[in-house]
């Protein structure tokens, strides 16, 4: 790939993240609601101080925020501490700067989030291609077809469905949390099952609640693979089934869904939000999902824009080993 | 003079079918689409009939007696703040509906006129059209619509404000797809013979195009109604939809907080559910099949 | 110095902990707040500091209260004594424990309270600020043990109000070695570095949990205040986010002993489920016990149409109190007309003859929607074809402000009520409500009275008119009703020095009640009870009506909370 | 019987070879070949009652106008017909062993190695995402498991050789190459395991003049070297001129004439044949030609009769009902139709 | 006499990439004069990528040039509006090669007749449109009642191409632009639809430019070629010339490669150079691969005349006499 192609790519996508973090910091002063001060009024109702000189509470912490500052100066700042990946402070757990809380939740959203998105992946490509492929064993085919029928059930529905019968009812995987209770964590094997344990039900829900979404839209693809010409042709060559279906149709029908995967995890860490809150795991999603509830509007935007940033960056990445995987796109 | 002969009369009139008939015929060899559609119009009916015959009113709270599981009088069963489950389905069903077809029409239209004017203008038009939504399209749509949602009064979050959340990010996919079809449209050379034929550019766009597109506009709103139906149970989910308005994310929701496995009123949460999974997986059973229509590479032709 | 936030930060303990079997550990299940200042154990971090999280465990009082023995009592703690030491409440004189200790060893002295008491007259931001400034004129360290407090004006009830703690409110004693050697004492968060008195220190806690571990040598037990905890480690969970089936199925799965209060089925079926598990009633319902915190429909009395007593009147008779407990409370009578918990010494007050006929006037509690509805025409409205009250052609904005996670079931059921009655009404569960309640924006509130406990009079002095801010300025102490009204300012200055059980305090606070009611400053509409429950496979003596112990209420976050898990004992199980 | 040798990976290709020109019938045996669509339109019988034979070495044009079921033909040989499509009967013995009574398994490994097909796209035949070399190396893969390496790459390039490509092809990708010799990649691939018959549905239809005749030329020399018979598919009576040894002509599934190319445009026996051969521009004639008039009918929907008669110029009035026979006229050409009833 | 269309110098470069830009040379300095009373078949011929559709495209205005300029009646065509550009629309009218996709699907095959009818005002009333749809159909030899309110897809290939030249002759243009109309449609096919495309010309005045590959079909219906190879022009002159005794070694090739149908005339044993992918770009564009390439065919070479119909641009003829690009067509025959 030419230098000047890697320098456009890399300048799309910094405009992505321009974009975004624009949208995001000119979204909540569209609002008539002031972040700050909710969160004050929040932390006097529960935590009794005395609310009596908010005003100058609120006034000293916009000077803190820099919100007493006219907007553009405001903006300038604030692009300036993104391109260093400077969130800001969060409000929920100040001084706890954004940055350091998406480091501290992220290896557990991290962890999920890859095992899921790449193990629905991976399962979903697989019965998407196998319910397309007509030489496909009839049993196969049949078995690979309902899973489509799981676009329709959305992860949140999922989890609450996984909770509701394997936590409740049959009682086999605990309920919540991100491993037991009072167990602090240790790089030892015991901590390392009992973390895999917990996960086991969110990891569920997350996959069965996404693989729908491939096992269609391979079944599209494979469809039209599988009319190719070169599918044909490796038939008349009289190759065996089961490499015709390897080498010639598969490999080309994941060409795009494997473009669709860094976009798919966009999607995945919003269904994460919430199945992450229904199972008190402490990832991404939890400390949004707070975020969201305690008005923690740094925090909130600081994720966002990381998740996006994330996103588009996995979105260049995908591009750049693209080529690797078809060569049509290396030469051109 | 000519030394052409004619060609033979046709011995017998092959009959043509009618555009419907020959529709039904398709949805026999496509049975996802069937299936879709089935489905679909089986909550429509639902909902339509339900309208009709059942008392509205009951769809909010404090109407009939409260935690009764389904029986004859109360088939869904009623819900903790005493909400007829079926009346809720039903306006909940129309509300969705609503929401699904407002912001899915809107999302579609806009796309539809973007990418219109996109492919056929080209130049920097084009160049910032599509730049904008290949920017944006990176964007977590969802994380997004929960940050407007959450920063809005909660008086002004209403069942139309909902809608035009949703579309605020979902002009992009349509407008994508729209545009490159037009683009290979306009390459195709029934384009060239219209402009022989001494027809304008509009005349080009509605007369020509747009009417190849259908199929491509059709699954387009369909995909868009799925995630206007998605997006909008999302945020509902969250709690960040109307409260009082029995949309389904709402009563998922309230059961959710108020316990009704644990309290053993699984009816609560599981209706609605059931609901949304039939409407999700009939769009996107639809959304399929229509995808099909569109690519005649893959269409099962007689 | 700039105030700001306290600065969380995790504790991650040294190195690994010691092994706490299951059966000596207590796992709790809380979340209200969660990860908010995390780290934060100074009691003066504020905003930040909460005792609601285990740090009740830290920091002790001069007394707590008992609410539940004999109609309420005081129990000395780092205190011996507290009495007024002149008959018009001006002074007081406080003598101290000898054996309290903090837990470095170094003693608690008179100096630790001066401190103490000074920091909430110098820093605005100190909950007590205001009463401190208001009433202290000075305090002096007279000896090691003793302290002795002048008032600038009658203080009857700051000794109960400020120096002892009770349910949520009342003034921790801190370090003062330790708190005069920061740089600046509302800014250092303390972590596991701050001495404490309590008998429990934190050793570990993020965002997920929050470990205490029993110190060895905690003064109270050679002082005779208290047993050897059995409890060796508390365990905090973080349930915030988890739906609250989950957490009653783990506690039914015997995974948590204790956790945050239940919505009344729910905890009905936790009790069917596991038998272990109690609640304060034991199996009966209403589960709970009275919490001090009865809910009002608050209404910003300057804000149209809210200004209007005929409309606050209107909408009182829209509520039926009958409907709610039935509804909400499967027939146990929760629902209420007074400001105040009907705690033993208010009931009194309130069965007194003065109040009965108050009440007998002005019906508070009186269900009429026809009646409503009158009141409204007159008050100028008309119903329009969607059946609801409008004006201007405006309907009347009766969105309730309140909090999803305390107000989910019944914010809905009054906002529908309302609706009936034809009062365009809504829930907003927003992150902003609060706020709207604070700058009178909007009109009407869903919110407690955390007030009166032992005597009406503040439960009634949140009505003052000294404290009835304009709108747009910050109501404080939750005074959201911004009501003025001279006549009954003037009731609360006279009853204000007088002692409780003074007829004419009695008199006097009958009255203002009945203004209350007349003028519908608010519509009180439930008491708030607190229905915990107790698992008793691990750990049994949980406080209960028949198990009233010291009288503390059964919430393991409350100030009193110490008391409750001091007081464990196991029950055996492995 | 040959499939022995081809299994023999320690046999050089020269071998086979040698062997294999010294083999004189019939190689290939078409027998009363039967393929039907069922559509939802109705059955179209898109192969009825076809028959011909081949020598190895011999080279057969198959022509005939679009959807009269050449294709259909090569398809059916290779039984690669899909639905809705069946093969309702008939044989087709390639070297003694009749491919239609071969088990799944066989008749895969019976596709290259006996019978070999060349796509008529091959601008979309190969794979685009894999080396030509891997594609190649597959195809053997799969019929001689037991081959190194090493023996198969070599056996590729020379393929490749064989077929005028430099051996640099083998590491290059299918975009990387022209139309041409993508096609002669195919042709290459075609050839790998020495089969007796290649089937070319139309190899040269998408590409132009110069590049169709080295092409040809290519086609030409490979069959001369492994002594295969080939079917040449298509419609343009010039290329089977300079090309073929012998021509079918194919009408609604049928076929209405075999001859040798010599008798075919000298002397067409059969009315649809004459027009065709008569439509022919060439260089004497200069603006006398013309097509043949009407259209092909329609499988779903035959005339009655001879499915010609309605674009006959000598129909009789007995066309129109009664279905003519092949027959073998004097001199081993077969026609079918009514014109030569009773000189068989 | 006036011009219809005159072609002056016309270049047309295809650049692809905005960074890494490369460009193809589709034409090269072409000139051509097309007279309005003289109707003729002149056929543009070269194998693939020649640039034969690129001057098809030209002549329909549907892209510009890179270089020089098209003039219609006086006018150049990038300038027409209103009126005189509808004129020039429907004077210059075209088939193209697919069949199929020059019908909208979404119509029945009516759309393609109607519409012009329509647009140009051709017909008075509807009746008289039907009439002149019919009259077209007829005269290409189809039965109006088996095509009218079909769709293309229940149309054979042959039935499809036989409209698009009934709409041709519906229009009666001035100058009809066939781009391959044949190598899809069946070989029987071809002279049926050929044969009409000459009565166009014979019978109504029409002149047409035949592009195609296929030197046979040139060779029958044209009066003149040009012979294109990569955007030059290589040979031109009368057809019976140019195909009977073709002077440049480009020609030969092409003529030594068609399969003509006729037992006695084998393909020659001339060996065949591959095309390069990318090729040469300056001096005679056929060098590389001609067998008779010299140092001098590193210029560009000009046009020499060969005789009074036929010239080639080749340094083998370097010593007949040169002509001015611009001055083709004045050899072509009509
Ligand atoms: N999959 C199919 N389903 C239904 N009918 C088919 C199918 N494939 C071919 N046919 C029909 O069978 C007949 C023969 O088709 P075939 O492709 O063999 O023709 P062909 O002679 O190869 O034509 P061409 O010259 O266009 O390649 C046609 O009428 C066609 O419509
Ligand atoms: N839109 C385009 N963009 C870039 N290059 C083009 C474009 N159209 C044609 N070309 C290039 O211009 C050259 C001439 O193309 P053109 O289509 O005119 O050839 P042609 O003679 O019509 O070929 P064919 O016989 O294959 O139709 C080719 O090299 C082609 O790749
Ligand atoms: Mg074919
Ligand atoms: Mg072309
Ligand atoms: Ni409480």
């Amino acid at each position: 790939m030419s230098l000047k192609l890697v320098i456009r790519r890399l300048l799309f996508l910094v405009l992505v993240i321009w974009a975004a973090s624009t949208i995001v910091f000119f979204i909540p002063r569209l609002s008539s609601r002031n972040a700050l001060r909710e969160r004050f009024g929040e932390l006097a109702r529960t935590g009794g101080f005395s609310p009596a000189d908010l005003e100058k509470i609120i006034a000293s912490m916009n000077r803190q925020f820099g919100l007493d500052r006219p907007l553009y100066e405001q903006y300038w700042t604030y692009l300036g501490n993104i391109l260093h990946l400077d969130f800001g402070y969060s409000l929920y757990r100040y001084p706890t700067t954004v940055t350091e809380l998406i480091a501290q939740s992220l290896p557990w959203t991290l962890g999920l989030l890859l095992v899921t998105t790449i193990l629905s992946f991976i399962i979903g490509n697989l019965l998407g291609a196998v319910a397309a492929w007509p030489r496909a064993p009839h049993w196969l085919r049949a078995f690979a077809t309902p899973f489509i029928l799981l676009t329709g059930v959305p992860p949140v529905i999922m989890g609450i469905l996984l909770l509701f019968f394997i936590g409740f009812r049959l009682k086999w995987l605990p309920l919540g949390g991100a491993y037991s209770v009072g167990v602090v964590p240790t790089w030892t094997w015991t901590f390392f099952f009992d973390l895999m344990r917990h996960q086991i039900l969110p990891g569920l829900a997350l996959i069965l609640g996404s693989v729908g979404g491939w096992v269609l839209s391979m079944r599209g693809m494979g469809v039209t693979i599988q009319g190719e010409d070169y599918v044909n042709f490796a038939e008349h060559k009289g190759l065996t089934g089961g490499r015709i279906f390897r080498d010639y149709y598969l490999r080309n029908a994941m060409l795009p869904q494997v473009t669709g995967l860094a976009l798919a995890l966009g999607t995945m860490v919003t269904s994460a939000i919430i199945v992450e809150g229904l199972f008190g795991l402490p990832g991404i999603g939890t400390m949004l999902n707070l975020a969201i509830r305690a008005n923690d509007f740094p925090t909130i935007y600081g994720i966002v824009l990381f998740i996006t940033i994330a996103v588009a960056v996995l979105m260049t990445i995908v591009e750049f080993i693209y080529p690797l995987l078809d060569p049509r796109v290396r030469s051109s | 003079m000519s030394t052409v002969a004619l060609s033979p009369p046709i011995l017998k009139q092959v009959e043509r079918p009618s555009r419907f008939v020959l529709f039904l015929r398709y949805l026999r060899r496509n049975k996802g689409l069937a299936f879709g559609v089935l489905i679909l119009l089986g909550l429509v009916a639902f909902t339509v009939i339900g309208l009709m015959t059942v008392d509205l009113k009951q769809a909010y709270p404090l109407s009939v007696a409260a935690k009764k599981p389904p029986s004859w009088k109360y088939p869904f069963g009623t819900d903790f703040f005493g909400r007829n489950l079926l009346a809720a389905m039903v306006v909940g069903m129309w509300q969705t509906a609503f929401i699904g077809v407002f912001a899915g029409g809107l999302g579609t239209l806009i796309g539809v006129v973007l990418g219109f004017i996109s492919a056929y203008f080209g130049k920097w038009i084009d160049g910032t059209i599509r730049t904008v939504c290949q920017i944006l399209t990176p964007i977590p749509v969802l994380l997004i619509q929960v940050v407007i949602a959450g920063s809005l009064d909660k008086r002004d979050v209403t069942i139309v404000t909902m809608a035009l959340i949703v579309v605020l990010l979902a002009w992009m996919g349509p407008t994508l797809v729209i545009r490159s079809q037009v683009l290979t449209m306009k390459e195709r050379q029934f384009v060239a013979v219209a402009k022989l034929s001494g027809v304008s550019d509009l005349g080009i766009i509605f007369k020509e195009i747009l009417p190849c597109l259908l199929p491509f506009i059709a699954a387009a709103f369909v995909a868009q109604v799925f995630s206007a139906v998605f997006a909008a149970f999302y945020l509902a989910v969250l709690g960040l939809g109307p409260l009082r308005e029995p949309l389904l994310g709402n009563i998922i929701w309230a059961a959710q907080s108020q316990g009704a496995f644990f309290n053993g009123w699984w009816w609560w949460p599981i209706i609605p559910s059931i609901a949304m999974i039939l409407i999700l997986g009939s769009l996107a059973l639809i959304n399929m099949g229509l995808d099909e229509l569109a690519n005649p590479r893959v269409r099962r032709s007689e | 110095e700039s105030p700001g936030l306290p600065a969380a930060q995790e504790i991650v303990p040294k190195g690994p902990l010691p092994d706490v079997p299951r059966n000596q550990t207590l796992n709790l299940a809380w979340g209200v707040s969660g990860g908010t200042s995390i780290g934060t154990t100074n009691p003066w971090v504020l905003p930040g500091y909460t005792h609601q999280e285990g740090n009740n465990l830290l920091f002790e009082p001069l007394m707590y209260f008992g609410i539940f023995k004999d109609g309420g009592q005081f129990i000395p703690w780092l205190a011996d004594s507290m009495e007024y030491t002149k008959p018009d409440f001006t002074e007081l004189e406080i003598k101290l424990n000898k054996d309290a200790k903090w837990s470095d060893g170094k003693p608690v002295t008179a100096k630790d309270v001066a401190y103490t008491f000074e920091g909430q007259m110098k820093y605005e931001t100190l909950p007590y600020h205001a009463h401190f400034t208001q009433f202290v004129d000075s305090v002096t360290a007279k000896d090691d043990l003793t302290v002795e407090v002048k008032f600038k004006q009658p203080a009857p009830r700051f000794k109960f109000e400020v120096l002892t703690e009770k349910f949520d409110t009342g003034l921790p004693i801190v370090p003062e070695h330790w708190m005069a050697a920061q740089a600046n004492p509302t800014a250092s968060v303390g972590l596991d570095e701050i001495p404490h008195s309590g008998p429990y220190s934190v050793v570990a806690w993020n965002a997920n949990q929050k470990i205490l571990d029993l110190r060895p040598d905690w003064w109270a037990v050679k002082a005779g205040r208290s047993p050897e905890p059995a409890v060796k480690r508390v365990v905090i969970v973080n349930i915030l986010n988890q739906p609250i089936d989950t957490v009653a199925q783990r506690l039914v799965n015997n995974e948590f002993d204790s956790s945050v209060d239940m919505r009344a089925q729910v905890i009905g079926n936790i009790l069917e489920q596991n038998k272990d598990v109690q609640s304060w009633t034991g199996t009966e319902s209403p589960y709970g016990y009275l919490d001090w915190w009865p809910n009002s429909l608050w209404m910003n009395t300057q804000l149209a149409p809210y200004n209007d007593v005929k409309v606050r009147k209107a909408i009182s008779l829209a509520i039926d109190r009958d409907r709610i407990n039935e509804v909400l409370y499967d027939g146990a009578k929760i629902a209420t007309i007074y400001p105040f918990p009907l705690y033993p010494n208010l009931q009194k007050f309130a069965d007194s003859d003065a109040v009965k006929a108050e009440a007998a006037k002005y019906e508070p509690g009186k269900f009429d929607v026809e009646e409503s509805a009158k009141l409204m025409t007159e008050a100028g409205w008309t119903k329009n074809g969607d059946g609801l009250w409008e004006k201007d052609g405006k309907t009347f904005d009766a969105t309730i402000q309140a909090f999803e996670t305390i107000h989910g079931d019944i914010a809905p059921v009054l906002a529908e009520m309302l609706r009936q009655a034809g009062f365009d009404s809504n829930v907003n569960f927003g992150t902003d409500a609060y706020q709207n309640m604070v700058d009178g924006k909007a009109g009407l509130y869903l919110f407690g009275h955390g007030a009166s406990l032992y005597d009406p009079f503040e439960a009634l002095n949140l009505f003052h008119g000294k404290y009835s801010e304009s709108i747009g300025s910050a109501a404080g102490n939750n005074r959201f009703s911004r009501y003025k009204n001279p006549e009954f300012d003037k009731i609360l200055d006279e009853i204000s020095p007088l002692g409780s059980d003074d007829p004419k305090f009695q008199e006097g606070a009958a009255k203002a009640l009945g203004i209350y009611w007349r003028d519908v400053i608010d519509v009180p509409v439930i008491q708030w009870l607190h229905r915990i429950p107790y698992n008793n496979h691990y750990w049994k003596n949980w406080p209960s009506s028949t198990n009233v112990a010291a009288g503390e209420n059964g919430a393991f976050w409350a100030h009193t909370g110490a008391l409750v898990i001091t007081g464990l004992q196991p029950s055996g199980a492995n | 019987m040959n499939t022995i040798l081809v299994q023999d990976p320690a046999r050089p290709v020269e071998a086979v070879r040698l062997r294999a020109v010294g083999d004189g019938g019939p190689i290939l045996r078409v027998n009363n070949l039967e393929v039907t669509y069922y559509t939802d339109s109705g059955r179209a019988k898109a192969l009825d009652d076809v028959s011909f034979t081949l020598n190895s070495g011999e080279k057969l044009g198959m022509v005939g106008e679009s959807g009269s079921g050449k294709s259909t033909l090569a398809l059916a040989m290779m039984r690669m017909i899909k639905a809705p499509g069946r093969i309702e009967g008939g044989s087709v013995v390639v070297g003694g062993g009749d491919l239609m009574t071969l088990d799944a398994e066989s008749m895969r490994k019976a596709r290259l190695s006996r019978i070999a097909y060349i796509p008529q796209g091959a601008m979309n035949s190969l794979n685009p995402v894999t080396r030509i070399g891997a594609q190649m190396v597959d195809a053997v893969k799969s019929h001689l498991p037991r081959e190194g390496r090493a023996a198969i790459e070599a056996r590729c390039k020379r393929a490749l050789q064989s077929v005028d490509l430099d051996p640099g092809v083998y590491r290059m990708y299918a975009h990387e190459l022209s139309g041409g010799m993508k096609q002669r990649v195919c042709i290459a691939i075609g050839i790998l395991l020495d089969p007796h018959v290649i089937i070319a549905d139309e190899p040269t239809s998408a590409l132009d003049v110069v590049t169709q005749r080295q092409v040809m030329e290519t086609i030409d020399n490979v069959q001369k070297a492994i002594n295969a018979a080939v079917i040449l598919i298509g419609h343009d009576m010039g290329l089977m001129a300079q090309f073929v040894d012998k021509v079918a002509v194919m009408y609604a599934g049928r076929l209405v004439e075999v001859s040798t190319v010599r008798e075919m445009f000298t002397d067409p026996k059969h009315p649809y044949s004459q027009a065709l051969i008569s439509s022919l521009p060439s260089l004497g004639n200069k603006g006398v030609f013309q097509g043949i008039p009407g259209l092909a009918p329609s499988l779903l929907r035959l005339p009655s009769g001879c499915a010609f008669h309605p674009r006959c110029a000598s129909a009789m009035p007995h066309c129109t009902t009664i279905r003519p026979e092949p027959q073998v006229l004097p001199g081993g050409r077969r026609v079918t139709c009514h014109l030569y009833d009773g000189e068989a | 006499m006036a011009d219809l269309l005159r072609l002056e110098n016309v270049s047309k470069v295809y650049s692809h990439g905005i960074i890494n830009a490369h460009s193809t040379i589709a034409l090269r300095n072409f000139s051509l004069t097309l007279k309005e009373d003289e109707p003729t078949i002149l056929t543009v011929a070269g194998e693939s990528g020649s640039g034969k559709t690129t001057l098809a495209m030209l002549l329909l205005g549907f892209i510009t040039a890179s270089a020089g300029q098209i003039i219609y009646r006086g006018k150049n065509i990038a300038s027409l509006h209103g009126a005189e550009k509808m004129a020039y629309r429907r004077e210059v009218q075209a088939v193209f090669q697919d069949p199929f996709a020059v019908f909208n699907p979404f119509y029945t095959v009516d759309h393609l007749l109607t519409v012009p009818i329509k647009r140009f005002g051709l017909a008075k009333s509807k009746a008289d449109a039907r009439n002149k749809m019919e009259e077209a159909l007829t005269a290409v030899g189809l039965r109006p009642e088996d095509i009218l309110g079909r769709f293309p897809h229940q149309l054979s290939g042959g039935q499809r191409q036989r409209i698009n030249v009934a709409r041709a002759l519906l229009l009666k243009p001035r100058l009809l632009i066939a781009d391959e109309p044949v190598s899809m449609v069946d070989a029987s096919l071809r002279a049926t639809i050929l044969e009409t495309l000459r009565n166009l010309q014979r019978d109504h005045g029409v002149s047409v430019i035949y592009i195609t590959h296929d030197l046979t079909t040139a060779y029958h219906i044209a009066k003149s070629i040009i012979v294109l190879y990569r955007g030059s022009v290589m040979e031109a002159g009368d057809v019976d010339r140019v195909i009977k005794e073709p002077q440049h070694p480009y020609t030969q090739l092409l003529v030594d490669s068609i399969p003509w149908p006729n037992l006695d005339q084998r393909w020659g044993a001339q060996p065949i150079k591959a095309r390069e992918v990318g090729g040469n770009t300056d001096g005679c564009r056929f060098r590389t691969r001609c067998p008779m390439a010299m140092e001098i065919c590193k210029q560009d070479p000009p046009l020499f005349r060969i005789d009074e119909r036929h010239a080639a641009s080749c340094f083998l003829y370097e010593k007949r006499p040169e002509i001015a690009k611009a001055q083709l067509s004045e050899l072509l025959p009509v």
